[in-house]
């Protein structure tokens, strides 16, 4: 285990707090539960692949912030009545 | 095994757990595209990067658009039959 | 059943099915320590044979490209089911004049986020297209990036206003992408038989490994995959938002 | 090796590309005409595999990617004369589907064809393949169309809930064969069956085989729709739309009951075969409680396309039971029983939809002699029901004799009065609508009032003025039923598959002509012969179904005169499972369970 | 701890039916199904896994390294798209449904009693 998986594995801890959040508090509050968790992820995917010295990889992290943008203009457009 | 694959199980298991506990669906799809990244990170920890890619389109875009515009359509509709009982 | 009666049974069939399923898993070789013969035979297959580098595509659309063909049909099958389930129907009508326009869809964007929106277009495009292509190189192929691709005019309906948008990308037009997507998957498998007299045979030159014509018709497959992907998620996508944005029963008033 | 292996499947799925491709052009006559020609062309390329593979099965390796060092690394097309049969056979239910659906209904254009296209693709892959996880592919494609094919008509309330019920167990169940898929691949390395089985030959059954075994069956049987996992059966096959009904009760389910004995011959012969006995047990007792709850659910319904389906998981019942018995003579008689039920069971749904089309109500009280006019229609069904009870010397009649042959053999001889029960009631059924519809027979009014609401369908989705019926849609069931009565007196058809169930029940074989493309040369199999004992059984069956469809139509003072705390109990017990089969799609979920969990633990405890 | 991923499998199956079963919105219920079919891309990754096995992309590795086992990965994406498509086609059900009987919970939806 080096740092980069150190990094990851704290990282990926702080996914169980979105959930609770999500699974707790106000639909607002998850909704930006869920960006930090994709936020969370991107950084995590770019550890991992330095940590596995995989850097093509990093194309995933790439994709997932640019897709997870969207995908909050979507929420926050389709639940704009019950925000 | 590696910490970060027990992590990213523990994380799975938790965020399984939470979509299908939650009854309110509104809430289920913000659990749900969670979970998608806890299932992706899970398939990146398990050398699976193509799955892995898979994942994060489905749960990131592919799915909750889906999942939204139906319940927007159902509330939508409860709406509108809430008025024409009012209305009668 | 009454609900009391349901959640009975299964409170014990659920901890009886877990119990059968544990059983059986503690026959499978202990978690990293798998010695199947197959993955190593493609591993050490592909990149000699076929001169890909990724051997998840090159599995998914040579090895077991009939798998992909099953697949990239229930794709299509069920986004036709799709449209035939979300078909407009008699009592139902559609708000699609102009003067409707922006006052029931997605009102309020301001500028900033239009144009936001509308410079992320290119960027997704690139990116899905640089994923279909590079399939059998690196992560990544037919399907991914062709729901990358799909998401960039997506980018543009969210944001701006999703009628002027939808014209520019009809239901129909869509369909066709989807079928003509899926026709080629499956005609670049019947190339195989006009070639080199078996479905599905790669009959193209394998190029260089590492480069992007590299595999042979690999590169094709997953460009049909990709088009026929755009065209169903962008069609799945619309049906449903104009379920939930423009399709109303006759009675209703919005 | 031929070439045209692979087309049976890829041409229909082109064709579907091209229907839904050419809609914007929107031509009715184009849509009929292209669909009736490709399912045409798919039965004689079917023919021409039949027809290949009877001399010598034919192995198709995708890609060219043959074995290499012992090791299958690509996808096969397997196939033997059973698998190319089937194939062929679910090629002209879709052929007749077609046909009958020119002039039925308003079908949503083009998007309709282009499903039963992809149905057929779908099936005929399901038979050929000889990979297991291609299988598995085929088997959800199969679902994702009949789910979208079950809810045409969603104007209705009926066909929506039929539909989700259908696509949520069986989405279900192809989970659990995902988890069967890798327990097999975790333990072989391998996808292909042939391969499996060869690499499972060499060990005993331990728990994670027999686990992979009772997840793989209970997919496949929830396809099948065995008690208790055969719940949603009724609820889709009674609301999908007529032509398609034939598709999924004509040869769908019986696809799933195939891909238990492909399953079981390729794969599990080896290491089942010191259970034998007990697994034998557990087929049959599967295959009568499917039976016998199938027929006294069909016995008491209204609604008479759910009749008809609840009489398909009866006869799906005795093709378990037929297949439990484990014996290439007893599965040659599940293949005649599967093409005479098919062709009978698939004009009875023709009929039913004729008198759907002209009356608009399925009730078999609304149309209390309403069929006195449609005469042509009356004779059909009558017929049907006669065929259905296994009446000598029809191809019913031939399949079910060799089952009863075979169970008599194997110590199952009381087998045949379940048999003879089953038949009775569902074919007694079958017959009493007759009697009432065609002929006016028996009181007007019924039980249960309510249910006469599920049996009427709206008007306007039809093309057609209701004053006639079209010609084609009488003409198909007629020929179908022809087809019932007469394969089986075509000689040297039942010899022929009986040789073909004895090279699909022969383990070594299949995985030397799969593997190592060796020429198989088959032992000659004496052919059966029909016995005194088994006329005067199928004469048995069809008295008890007329005696019983007479009892249901005059019977009341007969009924009325029993005791009243009998009749009270009787109520009760029928009230009782009816409750089971509530539409709620927890209860199904929850009874899948029951009945998965229930089919592990057995085999655990009886194969382990 | 290996056999950490198979139980994670196991319990996400099981929890997943119960949301089925106990469902009052078929919403929820098309949601959990995905739960149910999540675990079958655990069981099928894990069972493919090696110890310090490399993702099986050899642009930038040797062919020589340890690599985990693609086939299962292949199967795995083939599960990702039929959990799109079917979840897909039954919210198309489910909004059909809640047109057709005004409401979403499967208890009021029984056109057929018997």
């Amino acid at each position: 285990m080096n740092q980069w998986e150190l990094v990851a594995t704290v990282l990926g801890a702080g996914l169980i707090p979105c959930l609770l959040v999500c699974a707790l508090a106000s639909i607002a509050d998850g909704l930006i539960a869920l960006e930090v968790a994709s936020t969370l992820l991107s950084t995590i995917m770019i550890a991992l692949s330095e940590g596995l010295q995989r850097q093509p990889f990093i194309d995933l992290a790439l994709t997932f912030a640019l897709l997870s943008l969207l995908g909050a203009l979507a929420f926050a457009r389709l639940l704009e009545r019950d925000l | 095994m590696t910490v970060v694959q027990i992590m990213a199980l523990a994380v799975v298991a938790l965020g399984g757990g939470a979509v299908v506990a939650v009854s309110d669906p509104l809430r289920q799809v913000l659990l749900l595209s969670i979970y998608g990244v806890a299932l992706a990170l899970l398939f990146f920890a398990f050398q699976a990067p193509d799955v892995a890619l898979s994942e994060i389109v489905v749960s990131a875009l592919g799915l909750p658009l889906i999942i939204l515009a139906a319940l927007r359509k159902i509330r939508q509709h409860e709406r509108s039959q809430d008025e024409d009982s009012g209305a009668r | 059943m009454s609900r009391r009666a349901r959640l009975g049974l299964f409170a014990c069939a659920g901890p009886a099915l877990a119990v059968v399923l544990v059983l059986g898993f503690r026959g499978l070789p202990a978690f990293g320590h798998y010695h199947g013969v197959y993955g190593l035979v493609v591993n050490g297959v592909e990149l000699s044979l076929r001169h890909a580098t990724d051997m998840v595509t090159a599995l998914n659309f040579d090895l077991r490209a009939f798998d992909t063909l099953g697949e990239e049909f229930i794709l299509f099958a069920a986004v036709t089911g799709v449209a035939l389930l979300l078909r407009e129907l008699r009592d139902e009508s559609q708000r699609g004049s102009a003067a409707d326009d922006g006052a029931h869809s997605f009102s309020g964007a301001s500028d900033g986020l239009r144009g936001a929106s509308l410079l992320l277009v290119p960027l997704i495009v690139a990116l899905g297209v640089y994923i279909v292509l590079h399939g059998a190189l690196t992560p990544g192929g037919g399907f991914q990036g062709g729901l990358v691709l799909a998401a960039g005019p997506l980018a543009a309906l969210l944001a701006g206003r999703y009628l002027a948008l939808k014209r520019l990308a009809p239901h129909a037009a869509l369909e066709v992408l989807d079928a003509l997507g899926a026709a080629a998957y499956a005609l670049l498998g019947l190339g195989g038989l006009v070639f080199a007299s078996i479905y599905v045979k790669n009959f193209l030159p394998l190029g260089i490994p590492g480069h992007l014509l590299s595999g042979g018709f690999m590169a094709l497959n997953s460009i049909a995959v990709g088009l026929e992907v755009t065209g169903a998620f962008l069609l799945t996508w619309t049906e449903f938002l104009d379920q939930a944005l423009l399709i109303r029963r006759r009675s209703e008033r919005s | 090796m031929p070439h045209v292996s692979a087309l049976p499947i890829v041409t229909p799925f082109v064709a579907a590309t091209a229907l839904v491709a050419i809609r914007p052009l929107a031509r009715h006559w184009l849509d009929d005409l292209i669909a009736v020609a490709v399912a045409a062309a798919v039965i004689a390329l079917c023919a021409v595999l039949l027809y290949r593979s009877g001399s010598q099965p034919v192995t198709y390796w995708m890609g060219g990617w043959r074995p290499s060092h012992g090791v299958t690394i690509g996808i096969s097309l397997s196939i033997d004369p059973l698998g190319a049969g089937l194939a062929a056979f679910s090629a002209v239910l879709v052929l007749a589907a077609l046909i009958y659906s020119l002039r039925y209904f308003d079908a949503a254009g083009g998007l309709y064809h282009a499903l039963v296209l992809l149905f057929g693709g779908a099936m005929a892959g399901f038979c050929l393949t000889g990979d297991l996880f291609n299988l598995v592919v085929f088997f959800e494609l199969m679902g994702t169309v009949a789910y979208a094919l079950t809810a045409h008509r969603i104007e209705e309330r009926a066909p929506i809930q039929g539909a989700i019920n259908f696509a949520v167990t069986n989405s279900i169940a192809g989970y659990a064969m995902f988890i069967g898929v890798a327990l097999l691949y975790a333990r072989t390395g391998a996808l292909n069956m042939a391969q499996i089985g060869a690499a499972l030959d060499a060990h005993r059954a331990d728990p994670l085989v027999v686990v992979a075994m009772a997840v793989l069956f209970a997919g496949f049987l929830t396809k099948a729709a065995a008690v208790p996992l055969h719940f949603w059966l009724a609820d889709a096959h009674a609301v999908a739309p007529t032509p398609v009904c034939v598709l999924f009760s004509g040869v769908m389910i019986e696809l799933g009951v195939y891909a238990v004995a492909r399953l079981y011959w390729v794969m599990f012969a080896g290491p089942m075969h010191p259970h034998l006995i007990a697994l034998r047990a557990i087929l049959v007792a599967i295959g009568v409680t499917t039976a016998l709850t199938g027929a006294v659910m069909c016995f008491l319904q209204r609604h008479v396309k759910r009749l008809l389906a609840f009489s398909s998981i009866s006869h799906v019942g005795v093709f378990i039971c037929g297949l439990g018995l484990l014996g290439h003579r007893a599965l040659a008689g599940v293949a005649v029983y599967v093409i005479g039920h098919g062709l009978t069971k698939a004009a009875l749904f023709l009929c039913a939809g004729v008198l759907l089309h002209r009356f608009a109500t399925i009730d078999e009280f609304e149309l209390h002699g309403r069929g006195r006019e449609l005469r042509a229609v009356g004779i059909a069904f009558a017929l049907g029901g006669v065929l259905l009870a296994g009446a000598p010397p029809f191809t019913l009649f031939a399949g079910k004799s060799l089952i009863e042959a075979a169970a008599s053999g194997s110590g199952y001889g009381w087998l045949i009065a379940v048999f003879t029960v089953v038949s009775a009631l569902t074919a007694g059924a079958v017959l009493r609508v007759a009697g009432r519809v065609f002929l006016g027979w028996g009181p007007a009014s019924g039980p249960d009032p309510q249910q006469a609401r599920a049996a009427r369908e709206r008007v306007d989705e039809l093309r057609d003025a209701r004053e006639h019926t079209p010609r084609t849609m009488v003409a198909v069931p007629v020929a179908l039923l022809a087809a019932a009565i007469a394969v089986a007196l075509i000689p040297g058809a039942v010899p022929a598959i009986e040789r073909a169930a004895a090279r699909f029940t022969d383990h070594g074989a299949y995985a030397a002509w799969v593997l190592r493309g060796a020429g198989v040369h088959w032992p000659a199999i004496a052919p059966s012969h029909v016995s005194f004992d088994d006329v005067l059984y199928g004469l048995l069956s069809s008295g008890g179904a007329l005696a019983l469809a007479a009892l249901a139509l005059f019977g009341a003072p007969l009924r009325a005169s029993l005791p009243g705390s009998l009749r009270a109990g009787l109520a009760t017990a029928v009230a009782g499972l009816r409750g089971l089969h509530s539409g709620h799609v927890g209860d199904y979920v929850a009874w899948w369970t029951a009945g998965a969990s229930a089919l592990g633990a057995v085999c655990l405890l009886a194969l382990g | 701890m290996s056999f950490l991923p198979y139980a994670v499998a196991v319990w996400l199956f099981v929890a997943g039916l119960w949301g089925v079963v106990a469902s009052r919105n078929l919403v929820r219920t098309v949601l959990c199904l995905s739960v149910v079919q999540s675990s079958t891309y655990v069981l099928l990754l894990g069972v493919g896994y090696r110890s310090a096995g490399r993702a099986p992309i050899v642009a930038d590795v040797p062919v020589v390294s340890k690599l985990v086992d693609p086939t299962v990965q292949v199967l795995v994406l083939t599960d990702i798209v039929i959990e799109a498509t079917v979840i897909a086609l039954l919210l198309a059900l489910v909004v059909q449904a809640h047109k057709r009987f005004g409401s979403v919970d499967p208890a009021d939806l029984r056109p057929l009693r018997d």
